[in-house]
């Protein structure tokens, strides 16, 4: 394809993707709102449309209809940089993420990714460790202690994360031998015997996954690792200090990681779009997708499920959990992995 | 088409600005940035001499320099927090004992 | 295949006997010292005696490979023995009287404070000989040599504390050197002509060359520097300046190397390389001369000594010049056969000279004694034998050896003959002036009547360091009175006495009806090995006496008569002079006159070496090279560099500001300055 | 063409970043930008076509090491540095000598290698040849800087701890 049309197809490509990326935030927000409402005996949101589905969209005026205030004594121009430093890392992550196979328009067949790079991954992790300084910086600049701790504690336990994170991946990586993200979810077809699915998951990575599951959890700043954000001990953490629209782009940042993390465990552990495909040729171009979503959503779910249930950490259990636990946990695997792989070839 | 000399001018730029950081900044972790600066110049030395030689061993030093850069960062900030333990200070014309 | 002997056990007993005196020597008990000393020692004397005991089933030259050294290219140094029959009588000699004066020095020393280090002294000293006698090359034989140097040195100055001591020891070592230089020269020559040290190498060369009638040549070369590390070590003209002094020492160690052994090294090694000799007619005639000049010139000096100690001195010395003399006509057997009848009467005047002054106290002036022939009547009896014994009266072993050699000496020159003779005469007249002066008249020692005045003598403590260091410990009223020694002084002087009286009859000429049994047993060694034909210069009957024609005894027995005659002329003047006529001699003294004072005076040798070597060199190496070099140039090269560092740091450090900055500034000062240097040196 | 613009585009941020990293006077802004100067020195390596690198880059200098700088920064809440005047020196011969340096430099790569050109994406750095390299041909040198890196985690642990005796005193550090 020549360029104006490669240009063309990828800012639609890119304006598809930030659509759905931030529905999906929104929506995500409303389906942890309503599940963790029904596992606390609660309706959760139910006046706005119905099932309070029109929610995250009353909330998104609120935020943009509150006052702006910024605190005295904080240091301006970061306390202005902050939040938008985590949106965009956040919501930038997604632009290497394939949610399906190509599907052919006329002539030109497209991939459905913003764009295709054989270092996919390491791109993804190097924006999510940028995605660090957002949340140290608003806790640094805003000058409270809360929110100074919150910031501590955020970086220290995403750096220590990073680690095991990072490391879980490395077995993946030798399984497939690629950095290509479309790459690894291609090596995941196939089927054993017949029935079981060939995903990574069932392939020998079930410690990797484990690994990968609480790093991504401690990465997003979830429970039970919201360390940063500890309600009961420092008000509200590193956005102790924000309000209106600053607040909202941290929420979307941290919900938006959210997702590019499942999105990363779906493609690395749980086959990628891989699944049956049946039907006629439409069916079978948006199949794939389909699985894709499903297998997100599920492991959104399984996030808010675990929120509902945890208490949270103390600090040093969480340090003690990434550096004592983790770390050789993900160590062994990639030994593990490293020699059956060699054996095998 | 970029001419070899221009990379290893904004290399040799970067590594002096190093430099006269180095000289003037009074804070000890500002200066230990500058250190990292000139470690960065040196490397985009190296990955254009790679280039340039069609070399891949250039790359493969970038990352020996990383490596020892995170080890040095790792100490050098440990000392630091241990100075201003000390100290009480950051400035490195007030820890100056070290003389005859 | 020759039986393997351990040789080497010979040399090591008594190194072991060293090192265990030396290093734990200060903690034994006095009877421990003695007991090791001792043991080591006659280990030693058995292991020779065992040795001579196969002897004759050996095939000589006997050999004995110990261990590599040296390997070089083709230059090859081992260490290894060589035994025949030269060296087995060496080994008996050497090992024998040094055994005896062990014992003896038992009881000579027994109040001295350094007893273990003497003993450890005394061992290494025979460690040394006996590898100089057993060496089987001449770099061995080197090591040996210079080791008894080093021995003799440790035992000049053994009591160091005396200036006089210390002083003799060093000239001892210098002169030395002196003479080592020679004999090294003379290996240089050898490795560099033959490209090897071993004596069979050695001999084996030069046996195919022919005699040096044409003067001056390689082997005359060799010879005389061989000659000059003889007169070194075994204190001839004009090193021998070195022994007198030597008599600083305890008396048995003058006794066991300054008279006995170490001395006749020199006559051992020349007589080992005969070979070189014979072929050097020139070389030859230098020994000759030397050693009967030596003769000669140390006897008149003898003649004057008032020191009992420095009278066997010279008379040591003049001995050894006959010796050499012996060697100088090619009778090498004659003059081994002098060696040990030397060795026999010579240590056993040196010990009964020891026993006499132990008696008085540490008294050494032969005019202070007189009239000791009742009070210790063992040392004058054994004193009686040696001093006939050297006198050369028949049939004590003077007589024989001597006798042989003045024989041999008169083939070839009436000239040293008649030396030898005058020499004789000389001898036994300054032999029998101490005899008479030391055991007969009345005693005129001023500390005759008490023992309060023996140590509170003025006199006796300045002219007698010897007591102030061996005897002062021994206050006991044992040293009071003039004593008898103990019987561990005697019995070595009885053997030895013995020795000296049959010691010769192993050697009966054949003129006297003996067959010479020395002579023929180092026959092997010694028969010459010249080419027929070639062997001008030396009358044939001289090679060996075996093969003499019965129609020269009459003529011997002539020359023999004479010689005796001389002796006991001797003998007569001496009695007449000292106990006669007392007043006699003093009066000739005025006579004399000036030439008096030089014989007494030793002929100021000394002191024109003094004038001539010893200040100019001290002066030189004072000007020059200490204040003018070492002081000059290197110390202040140093002390002047410590300065400008210390100046020039002082003004550096000032940069030591503290501050990283100003550190990090010089560090890029000194880059910026590479980077322009480089830049210049490519752009250029 | 287009390499070129990037080229300047990037190697601009990289000065104006490292120059702003000497103007600033509070470490917080040093350290964001010297962040800015690596990321766009990352660019430069993907314009080098040195891929891995680049994104090594990014993880390791961006996400980690200056992480680090960031968080000792807030940990020793560290304010504006004050301008003294501790050494002459630095001010007298460093500055002038670093800068002939560099100018020297400069004049000379301008006037005697400027020939050489960079093609874009010139030598593809892929990661499989790069850990080929690094585990055949410099296997040893990559133990050894993973010993270094032990040890370095080692010596920060030993100093950054707080001593057990002054571990009760009240705090007075800015965390």
């Amino acid at each position: 394809m020549d360029v104006t049309t490669f240009v063309i197809v990828s800012v639609i490509k890119s304006v598809i993707a930030i659509i759905v990326l931030l529905t999906a935030v929104a929506y995500s927000v409303w389906l942890e709102r309503k599940v963790v409402g029904h596992m606390q005996n609660r309706w959760g949101p139910t006046r706005v449309g119905p099932f309070g589905l029109l929610q995250p969209l009353a909330d998104g005026i609120k935020f943009l209809l509150k006052e702006d205030l910024t605190p005295p004594y904080v240091y301006k121009p970061l306390y202005i940089a902050a939040p938008m430093i985590a949106v965009i890392f956040a919501l930038t992550s997604i632009s290497v993420i394939p949610i399906g196979n190509w599907i052919y328009i006329g002539d030109l067949h497209i991939p459905l990714q913003i764009t295709d790079v054989n270092i996919g991954l390491l791109i993804i992790l190097g924006i999510t460790s940028m995605g660090v300084y957002g949340v140290a910086l608003a806790g640094w600049s805003s000058n409270s202690k809360y929110s100074l701790l919150g910031g501590l504690r955020a970086s220290a336990q995403m750096v220590s994360y990073e680690i095991s994170l990072g490391l879980s991946l490395i077995g993946v990586l030798i399984m497939s031998g690629s950095f290509s993200l479309r790459t690894i979810v291609e090596s995941q077809q196939g089927h054993f015997w017949g029935f079981i699915p060939k995903w990574n998951i069932f392939h020998g990575q079930e410690i990797a996954f484990f690994v990968y599951l609480m790093s991504a959890y401690a990465e997003t700043n979830r429970v039970p690792f919201d360390l940063p954000e500890a309600e009961t001990e420092l008000v509200a953490g590193y956005h102790t200090e924000y309000s209106a629209m600053k607040f909202a782009m941290f929420f979307m940042a941290e919900y938006a990681n959210m997702i590019t993390v499942a999105c990363l465990a779906t493609l690395l552990f749980l086959g990628g779009w891989n699944g049956p495909l049946f039907g006629p040729y439409w069916l079978q171009a948006v199949l794939p997708v389909l699985w894709f979503v499903a297998k997100v959503f599920c492991f959104i779910f399984l996030y808010i499920w675990v929120r509902g249930t945890l208490p949270r950490f103390r600090y040093d259990q969480l340090m003690n959990f990434a550096w004592k636990f983790l770390f050789p946990l993900a160590i062994a695997n990639l030994i593990i992995t490293g020699l059956i792989v060699a054996l095998r070839s | 088409m970029v001419p070899l000399s221009y990379y290893l001018i904004l290399s040799g730029i970067l590594f002096s600005c190093g430099v006269v950081g180095f000289l003037i900044k009074r804070n000890l972790i500002t200066i230990f940035m500058c250190i990292e600066l000139m470690l960065n110049g040196v490397n985009l030395s190296f990955v254009a001499f790679a280039a340039h030689w069609h070399a891949l061993s250039g790359q493969v030093f970038v990352f020996f320099v990383m490596v020892v850069a995170a080890a040095e960062t790792a100490v050098g900030l440990a000392i630091i927090i241990a100075v201003f333990r000390t100290r009480e200070t950051l400035n490195v014309d007030q820890v100056n004992l070290l003389k005859l | 295949m020759t039986p393997n002997l351990h040789l080497w056990l010979i040399p090591v007993l008594p190194l072991i006997g060293a090192a265990i005196n030396g290093f734990w020597g200060r903690r034994f008990s006095l009877k421990t010292v003695t007991i090791v000393a001792w043991a080591f020692c006659g280990a030693a004397f058995a292991w020779a005696l065992y040795v001579a005991a196969r002897f004759p089933s050996l095939s000589t030259p006997h050999v004995e490979y110990l261990a590599r050294w040296i390997h070089a290219g083709s230059f090859q140094v081992d260490y290894s023995f060589y035994l025949d029959q030269l060296s087995l009588v060496m080994l008996l000699v050497v090992t024998g009287v040094g055994f005896l004066i062990h014992i003896y020095s038992a009881g000579y020393m027994s109040e001295d404070p350094g007893y273990s280090r003497f003993f450890c002294y005394l061992n290494l000293f025979m460690f040394f000989m006996l590898t100089l006698v057993l060496a089987s090359n001449y770099l061995i034989m080197f090591i040996g040599w210079e080791g008894v140097g080093l021995a003799s040195y440790l035992l000049i100055g053994f009591w160091f504390t005396k200036d006089s001591a210390a002083s003799a020891g060093k000239k001892a070592f210098i002169v030395n050197r002196i003479g080592d230089f020679g004999f090294l020269i003379a290996l240089f020559l050898l490795i560099k002509h033959f490209g090897t040290l071993n004596f069979d190498g050695v001999f084996q060369a030069i046996s195919g060359m022919g005699v040096e009638k044409s003067g001056a040549g390689l082997l005359t070369a060799v010879g005389i520097l061989l000659m000059v590390g003889a007169c070194g070590k075994s204190a001839q003209i004009p090193l021998y300046v070195w022994l007198p002094d030597a008599m600083e020492g305890p008396t048995p160690v003058s006794a066991l190397i300054h008279a006995a052994t170490m001395v006749t090294a020199g006559v051992y090694m020349v007589s080992r390389s005969h070979m070189i000799f014979e072929r050097a007619p020139i070389a030859l005639m230098v020994v000759a001369i030397i050693g009967t000049l030596t003769a000669l010139f140390a006897a008149t000096i003898g003649v004057a000594q008032t020191d009992i100690k420095k009278v066997l001195a010279y008379s040591t010395v003049s001995q050894l010049g006959y010796m050499f003399m012996a060697c100088g006509v090619a009778a090498f057997s004659a003059a081994i056969f002098h060696l040990m009848t030397h060795a026999f009467f010579k240590g056993l005047l040196f010990l009964a000279a020891g026993s006499v002054i132990h008696g008085l106290g540490g008294e050494q002036d032969m005019r202070r004694m007189g009239g000791l022939r009742q009070k210790l009547p063992w040392t004058f009896w054994t004193m009686t034998a040696a001093t006939f014994a050297i006198a050369g009266f028949p049939p004590f072993a003077g007589f024989f050896s001597k006798d042989e050699i003045l024989w041999r000496a008169s083939r070839v020159s009436l000239a040293y003959w008649g030396i030898g003779v005058f020499t004789a005469f000389l001898t036994s007249f300054y032999m029998f002036r101490l005899w008479f002066l030391t055991f007969f008249g009345d005693y005129r020692g001023e500390r005759a009547m008490t023992v309060e005045t023996v140590q509170t003598s003025p006199v006796a403590h300045s002219t007698n360091p010897h007591r102030l260091d061996a005897h002062v410990p021994a206050e006991h009223g044992g040293h009071g009175a003039i004593h008898e020694s103990p019987p561990v002084m005697l019995i070595p002087l009885i053997i030895l006495a013995v020795l000296s009286v049959i010691g010769g009859w192993v050697g009966v000429p054949g003129s006297l009806g003996g067959r010479d049994r020395l002579d023929q047993f180092l026959a092997p060694v010694f028969h010459s090995t010249i080419p027929a034909g070639e062997s001008q210069g030396m009358p044939p009957e001289q090679r060996t006496e075996g093969a003499e024609p019965g129609a020269g005894h009459s003529q011997e027995l002539i020359y023999t008569g004479i010689s005796v005659g001389a002796a006991s002329l001797g003998l007569f003047l001496a009695w007449l002079l000292y106990v006669r006529r007392p007043k006699l001699p003093q009066e000739i003294a005025q006579g004399l006159g000036r030439f008096y004072e030089a014989v007494l005076n030793k002929y100021y040798v000394d002191e024109l070496y003094a004038v001539v070597f010893v200040k100019p060199l001290i002066d030189g190496s004072t000007r020059i090279l200490w204040q003018g070099f070492d002081q000059g140039v290197i110390d202040a090269a140093v002390n002047d560099s410590a300065d400008g560092a210390r100046h020039i740091s002082d003004t550096v450090r000032h940069m030591q500001s503290g501050n990283i900055r100003s550190y990090a500034a010089w560090v890029a000062l000194g880059a910026g300055a590479v980077i322009v240097y480089m830049i210049w040196m490519g752009v250029r | 063409m287009l390499h070129f613009l990037l080229f300047s585009i990037f190697g601009a941020i990289a000065v104006a970043g490292a120059i702003n990293l000497l103007m600033q006077r509070h470490p917080i802004n040093s350290a964001l930008s010297l962040i800015a100067v690596m990321a766009s020195l990352a660019v430069e390596y993907l314009l080098l076509g040195a891929e891995f690198v680049a994104a090594v880059q990014v993880i390791v200098y961006a996400g980690a090491i200056m992480v680090l700088f960031v968080f000792v920064i807030m940990l020793l809440n560290a304010g504006e540095e004050e301008r003294t005047d501790g050494s002459r020196v630095a001010a007298l011969f460093g500055i002038p000598a670093m800068l002939v340096g560099a100018v020297l430099v400069a004049w000379t790569l301008l006037k005697h290698s400027g020939t050489g050109e960079v093609a874009l994406g010139a030598l593809p750095g892929a990661p499989t040849t790069i850990g080929w390299l690094l585990f055949h041909d410099y296997l040893l040198p990559f133990e050894v800087t993973s010993i270094l890196v032990l040890i370095a985690i080692m010596g920060a642990v030993v100093l950054a701890a707080r001593p057990e005796a002054t571990a009760q005193r009240p705090r007075k550090e800015g965390a």
